[in-house]
């Protein structure tokens, strides 16, 4: 199994390196003279020359690349221009929001997702299954504002009982931020929860078609065995892969909804670099992100190898 | 008659398996999947390639037309070397070889109209679609057994049977001199096989046909063929007429292979009467040392476990590769 | 039942595989729905000059929150537009956007994927790239993108595609690698056909399948996208009508007037939706085996 | 008493185009300790008649339509499932055609073989492990205690089938039904496990039926034989007199068209045309098509099973004058 971990990260180098360099590039996309974009159209000429010598555009262009990467081997992402501080310093501060936030979005997910896939694989072509599979597609198709938007004007204009924006710190208050949460989560879940939903049936309807489902009932095993053991435990492998896309999207999601909600996390970061030009901030965030993202994608393979033997043992 | 039309010599496609990594820093395992193989088709006969699953037969028939591309060795065509032609030089030699594949279902495209699927090989050697075309299709449809109705039907539209006959006529459609019949018969029900089988020694007749009958139903390929060789594990033991190999086989797994058939009558049923060999087949991935067959052979002496045995002529057209028949 | 073959067992019903596929779509259930439903958005978008009276973009502060009713069929908003203006105007935005999206992607997906997935040597590459671009955050991405390029239809349809072309392409690429072990492309070969031939009559018509079943979930993901970027304003910029612009413009007002959300919130769902289904339904008619993808 | 008794089983599918007969009117019985061999081409029924017995078709879409299955006296198509659990294992077992795929990736071979006793008798842990290493030693996986906890896919494809039958007899059932047991094996391995299934009739005098379309297998193992053709028995008889005395044309031209190992033939006697789908049955005798003695009356008319001889029954109606003499 570390085995696998291992074998993992290493092939994570590569795709982290081409990572880094697009998000290098990205600044450099800026059309025209990236300085003048940055400062604004009030800047002057002075402030923009000073503007690109301090983020180092004056230099040749693999001299820049350079600089960037030995910033990179010290854990260096730059300085946001906006908050004149460290770009690494101020994700770490809004991170946590972040992650509480699409954790307590995974619980959601998981937890209708794949209950309502099974249930939905179970009674296929039930009324239970229509239900389930209505409801998924309702997920799917509801965009998380949307449905963030409906939800505080029913429970927060209308019936009073949740906060509409604001945040409260889990270490200060549990409830407080249970209750400024739970309706973030929930319209961020939903999407995730629906497509969970539709991968668990089918992963399950595959399973419960092959042969050794066949065996196993052939061997006299009681149905809730042949169920909750064999069929369950091969739907399961499938699914947990999806989770790395999962939890992304809900990084993705969390944008938005931090936006709506008006959480401090991540997303508003990133959001209020992209509208007031931070662009170092852009560039650093995005590439600590990513990183995160496919650390958890490691983390996912690694769990992968626990389920299925077949790679254990590879 | 005994002018070869295909020489191989010392023929090998070894196969990365399991390698990349980041950089390329895992070690990948190498699969000989044929490893130094030599042998010769006559113009005009039927060769039979037997073996199990793994062996390389396969491997091996594609190697011929070069759908694989050899690690090692020679492929003489009517004596001229084609191992490493150009693309457009090999256009020239690929009328003249063809392949019948074993899926029925796999082996036509599933978008194409039975015209379009068999006239294509014309196409590519520069026939114009219209009317001359469409009747060397329709001739070659009723060389095969089916009506010219079937020109603008689809594959699904055909039974198992019906697409073999499909996929022989798109090989002979060129009027090729070699067929590789890569388990040509192996999918179908026994009935059907049976009128396969009779199509492919008619068909063998009328237009003077060599073919390389690759199979693992030991009793067709004595059926079918002139003469039999025998893969185990990427290397050939043994080559010899039929008549030879099915009534005196030297090679210990020849031999096996021959007394595990079923029996035809229940009166001569084999459980307790016949020597089977024990064990399974070794991963091609990590064959034995030596012989390869020396992890089950009953007859396995010290350097059986040591050298590799050459494939030697013990008889007149009887080769074998054994330390038994060495000595 | 003789009566549907013949003596030697060929079929006599004779019906274009095209055209089986077709009839099969249209008893689908699902397909046809979805197909209803983003039909009815499609054609409004097409005819948008024609069926609004009311300048989108005009103000009118006399006529402003006046509710959904007999003079303003969706009601105004708080600068006193026809929402019915801005709500069609703004659908047939999503539609070009959505349109150009999958335009892009069937082109420049295909391409990469079937590449990469043909050529072996071109594989390792363009697959580097592919889940690099993969690995980013799909929405982070496109609006650092939009953010870098600057705010405009242009760039938001540019964004989405660099976002969505790589899962296109890997789409593309793992059905080449199938086909091209198939044994009639083994044939193909055998036959002496060059790649392009390969590709053009053997690969690429085999991986159309699973290629429109992406695209038109892919419709949806890019309408819905660009309505979450103009709603958190790095898309077309503001008095344009999209339905994200309209929605961010609404929240400060949701109390007074909800149905500045909620109109345009439910012709999203609706296309949203109608897109989703219509790829249900070609996912079962067109590729029963493909599992529910992202 | 028979052991089993199979009387008019006729078991539908629900397809597209409406409900299709699988099989139709199968009979046949099985004594105790018997072998019979099922042989039959695709689309002859002859899964869809072993599925059947062990009530393992998923319903819907199939349907028993009519008939019953009566097994150790007890009526197996009217079973509810909880009974029909005690059955599979200590009473019916099966092995598949798919050594591969029939065991669960997920699970270690110990664990599966286990289970299956822990199903249906009290066992300690320490006695079903016991039990189990028993079991795969008679099967002859060597070092069975070694063995036990790998996991199948770091088996071969003729130990995973030696697994597969340690696992149906690991509760000594009466009946072992064995769907294509060698189909999916090497000519080497097949002969193995052939010998293995044989040995282990004669350690547990369990009975079994063989599913095949390989008449050599047929020959190898079987007491009597039942031949199915497009769903329906044809020929029922001892196994020595099916392949002496075939009296029906289609179990004649199954024989015949098979290469011999030691003769020459300078031409395979084939059966012209395709074997029909389930859904495109001709009507009458569903051989009369691909028949070279048929009548019009075979199409108008499906042939009954008659006795002819002693313990041979066939259904053609020209069966009588077109027997050898």
């Amino acid at each position: 199994m570390a085995r696998v971990a291992f074998r993992r990260l290493l092939s994570a180098i590569p795709v982290l390196l081409i990572v880094s360099l697009i998000s290098f590039g990205l600044m450099r996309l800026i059309p025209g003279d990236p300085a003048a974009a940055i400062a604004g159209v009030s800047a002057t000429p002075a402030q923009i020359e000073q503007l690109r010598r301090d983020l180092g555009l004056d230099q040749p262009i693999y001299m820049q690349l350079l600089d960037y990467y030995q910033g990179l081997a010290r854990g260096d992402l730059g300085r946001s221009l906006l908050l004149g501080k460290g770009v690494f310093a101020a994700t770490m501060e809004r991170l946590p929001v972040t992650i509480g936030l699409s954790l307590y979005a995974l619980v959601f997910t998981l937890l209708i997702g794949i209950a309502s896939g099974i249930v939905a694989a179970l009674r296929q072509n039930s009324w239970i299954d229509q239900a389930a599979m209505m409801f998924a597609m309702i997920g799917i198709s509801v965009p998380n504002f949307f449905l963030g938007l409906l939800m505080i004007i029913l429970f927060a204009v209308h019936l009073g009982w949740l906060p509409s924006g604001g945040y409260v710190a889990f270490s200060q208050d549990p409830a407080g931020w249970l209750a400024s949460t739970t309706m973030p989560a929930f319209s961020l879940a939903l999407l995730q929860a629906g497509l969970l939903a539709r991968i668990t049936r089918s992963s399950m309807l595959e399973v419960l078609r092959q042969d050794y489902i066949r065996t196993a009932r052939a061997k006299g095993l009681p149905q809730r065995k042949v169920v909750l053991k064999h069929a369950l435990s091969n739907a399961l492998i499938p699914i947990v892969t999806v989770v790395g896309i999962i939890v992304s999207l809900l990084l993705s999601g969390a944008v938005v909804t931090e936006a709506l909600f008006s959480l401090p996390g991540m997303g508003q970061l990133l959001t209020q670099a992209v509208l007031s030009r931070d662009y170092p901030m852009v560039q650093g965030g995005l590439l600590l992100v990513t990183t995160f993202l496919v650390l958890v994608n490691i983390t996912v393979d690694t769990l992968y190898a626990v389920l299925d033997p077949r790679v254990r043992y590879e | 008659m005994t002018t070869p039309l295909v020489t191989a010599s010392g023929l090998s496609k070894h196969f990365e398996v399991g390698g990349g990594g980041f950089f390329g820093l895992r070690k990948a395992a190498t699969l000989k999947a044929v490893d130094e193989v030599s042998f010769t088709i006559n113009a005009g006969e039927t060769l039979g390639l037997v073996g199990e699953s793994g062996c390389g037969k396969s491997t091996l028939g594609r190697l011929l037309l070069r759908l694989i591309e050899p690690t090692s060795g020679t492929i003489a065509f009517d004596g001229n070397d084609i191992t490493r032609i150009g693309r457009m030089e090999m256009r020239g030699y690929r009328r003249s070889m063809q392949i019948i594949f074993q899926d029925p279902y796999g082996a036509l495209n599933p978008r194409m109209s039975v015209e379009d699927i068999i006239a294509e090989p014309l196409v590519i050697h520069g026939a114009k679609p219209g009317a001359e075309t469409r009747k060397q299709v329709t001739q070659m449809l009723e060389k095969v057994g089916l009506p010219a109705r079937a020109l603008d039907r689809f594959p699904h539209e055909f039974s198992g049977g019906q697409r073999q006959r499909i996929g022989i006529a798109r090989a002979l459609v060129l009027h090729p001199r070699l067929i590789v019949c890569d388990e040509a018969v192996s999918a179908l029900d026994v009935s059907v096989q049976a009128q396969i089988v009779n199509l492919l020694q008619d068909l063998q007749r009328e237009m003077g046909l060599t073919y390389l009958f690759i199979a693992h139903d030991l009793s067709v390929v004595r059926h079918i063929s002139d003469r039999v060789a025998v893969m185990y594990l990427g290397k050939v033991v043994e080559v010899a007429d039929k008549k030879t190999i099915y009534a005196a086989p030297l090679h210990p797994y020849t031999q096996a292979l021959i007394a595990a058939v079923p029996a035809q009558h229940p009166a001569q049923r084999s459980r307790g009467r016949r020597q089977r060999i024990a064990g399974d087949i070794p991963s091609a991935l990590n064959p034995p040392s030596g012989c390869r067959f020396h992890t089950r052979c009953p007859h396995v002496m010290p350097v059986c476990r040591e050298r590799a045995p050459e494939l030697r002529e013990a008889a007149a057209g009887h080769q074998v590769a054994c330390h038994l028949t060495d000595i | 039942m003789s009566d549907v073959a013949d003596a030697e067992g060929i079929a006599l019903k004779r019906e274009h595989p095209a055209r089986a596929t077709l009839r099969r779509l249209f008893r689908h259930r699902l397909f046809v729905t979805g197909l209803l439903l983003f039909g009815v958005i499609a054609v409004i978008a097409i005819t948008a000059p024609w069926i609004t009276t009311a300048d989108p973009q005009r103000l009118s502060m006399r006529n402003k929150f006046l509710p959904p009713g007999e003079a303003w069929v969706f009601g105004t908003d708080n600068f006193g537009r026809s929402l019915w203006s801005r709500v069609v105007w703004g659908a047939q935005l999503s539609m070009i956007i959505g349109a150009s999206v999958v335009g892009l992607n069937a082109v420049f997906g295909t391409l990469i994927g079937a590449l990469a997935g043909y050529f072996r040597r071109l594989d390792n590459a363009l697959m580097r790239v592919n889940d690099a671009l993969m690995a980013f955050p799909a929405i982070l991405l496109a609006i650092a993108v939009t953010s870098v390029l600057g705010p405009s239809t242009l760039n938001v349809i540019l964004a989405l595609s660099i976002v969505y072309i790589p899962r296109t392409a890997r789409i593309v690429r793992s059905s080449v690698i199938v086909l091209r072990e198939m044994e009639y492309v083994q044939a193909a070969v055998a036959a002496g056909a060059g790649h392009w031939r390969i590709l053009r009559h053997h690969i690429l018509p085999n991986a159309m399948a699973p290629m429109i079943v992406q695209l038109s979930f892919l419709f949806a993901y890019a309408v819905l996208s660009e309505a979450t970027l103009s709603f958190l304003g790095v898309g077309a910029v503001p008095p344009t009508p999209t339905w994200g612009n309209i929605m961010a413009e609404g929240r400060d007002f949701m109390r007074e007037a909800p149905w500045i959300i909620t109109i345009p919130g439910v012709a999203l769902m609706i296309t949203v939706m109608g897109l989703n289904l219509l790829g249900d339904g070609l996912r079962d008619v067109l590729d029963p085996r493909l599992r529910i993808q992202q | 008493m028979n052991l089993l008794e199979v009387r008019g089983l006729t078991t539908a599918f629900m397809t597209g185009r409406g409900e299709v007969n699988a099989i139709e009117e199968v009979s046949f019985s099985l004594k105790e300790g018997e072998i019979l061999g099922i042989v039959g081409e695709s689309g002859s029924g002859k899964s869809v008649t072993a599925l059947t017995v062990m009530g393992l078709l998923p319903q819907p879409p199939a349907r028993v339509a009519a008939g019953e299955v009566v097994f150790n006296g007890q009526n197996l198509t009217r079973m509810s499932d909880r009974d029909m659990q005690r059955i599979r294992g200590p009473g019916i077992s099966m092995i598949f055609q798919e050594p591969m795929t029939s065991l669960n990736p997920v699970f270690s071979i110990g664990d599966q073989i286990m289970e299956t006793i822990a199903a249906h008798e009290r066992l300690s842990q320490a006695d079903l492990r016991k039990r189990a290493i028993d079991m795969l030693d008679k099967v002859g996986i060597p070092s069975a205690s070694k063995r036990l906890d790998d996991y199948p896919h770091q088996m071969s494809g003729g130990q995973r089938q030696r697994v597969m039958i340690a696992m149906a007899l690991a509760c000594n059932p009466k009946l072992l039904i064995a769907d294509e047991p060698t189909t999916a094996l090497d000519v080497t391995i097949q002969a193995q496990i052939l010998d293995l299934l044989m040995d282990l009739r004669d350690e547990f005098g369990m009975a079994i039926m063989i599913i095949t379309h390989n008449m050599g297998v047929i020959a190898e193992t079987a007491d009597r034989v039942l031949v199915m053709y497009a769903g329906r028995v044809i020929e029922e008889a001892p196994v020595a007199q099916v392949f002496d005395r075939p009296l029906h044309p289609y179990t004649r031209g199954l024989l015949e068209c098979v290469p011999s190992l030691t003769e020459d033939k300078p031409r395979l006697v084939a059966i012209p045309g395709t074997l029909p789908e389930p859904a495109r049955r001709p009507p009458g005798c569903r051989f009369a098509p691909r028949c070279s003695h048929a009548l019009p009356a075979c199409s108008e008319a499906i042939p009954g099973l008659e006795l002819l001889e002693p313990a041979h029954t066939v259904a053609c109606f020209r069966a009588q004058e077109l027997a050898p003499a």
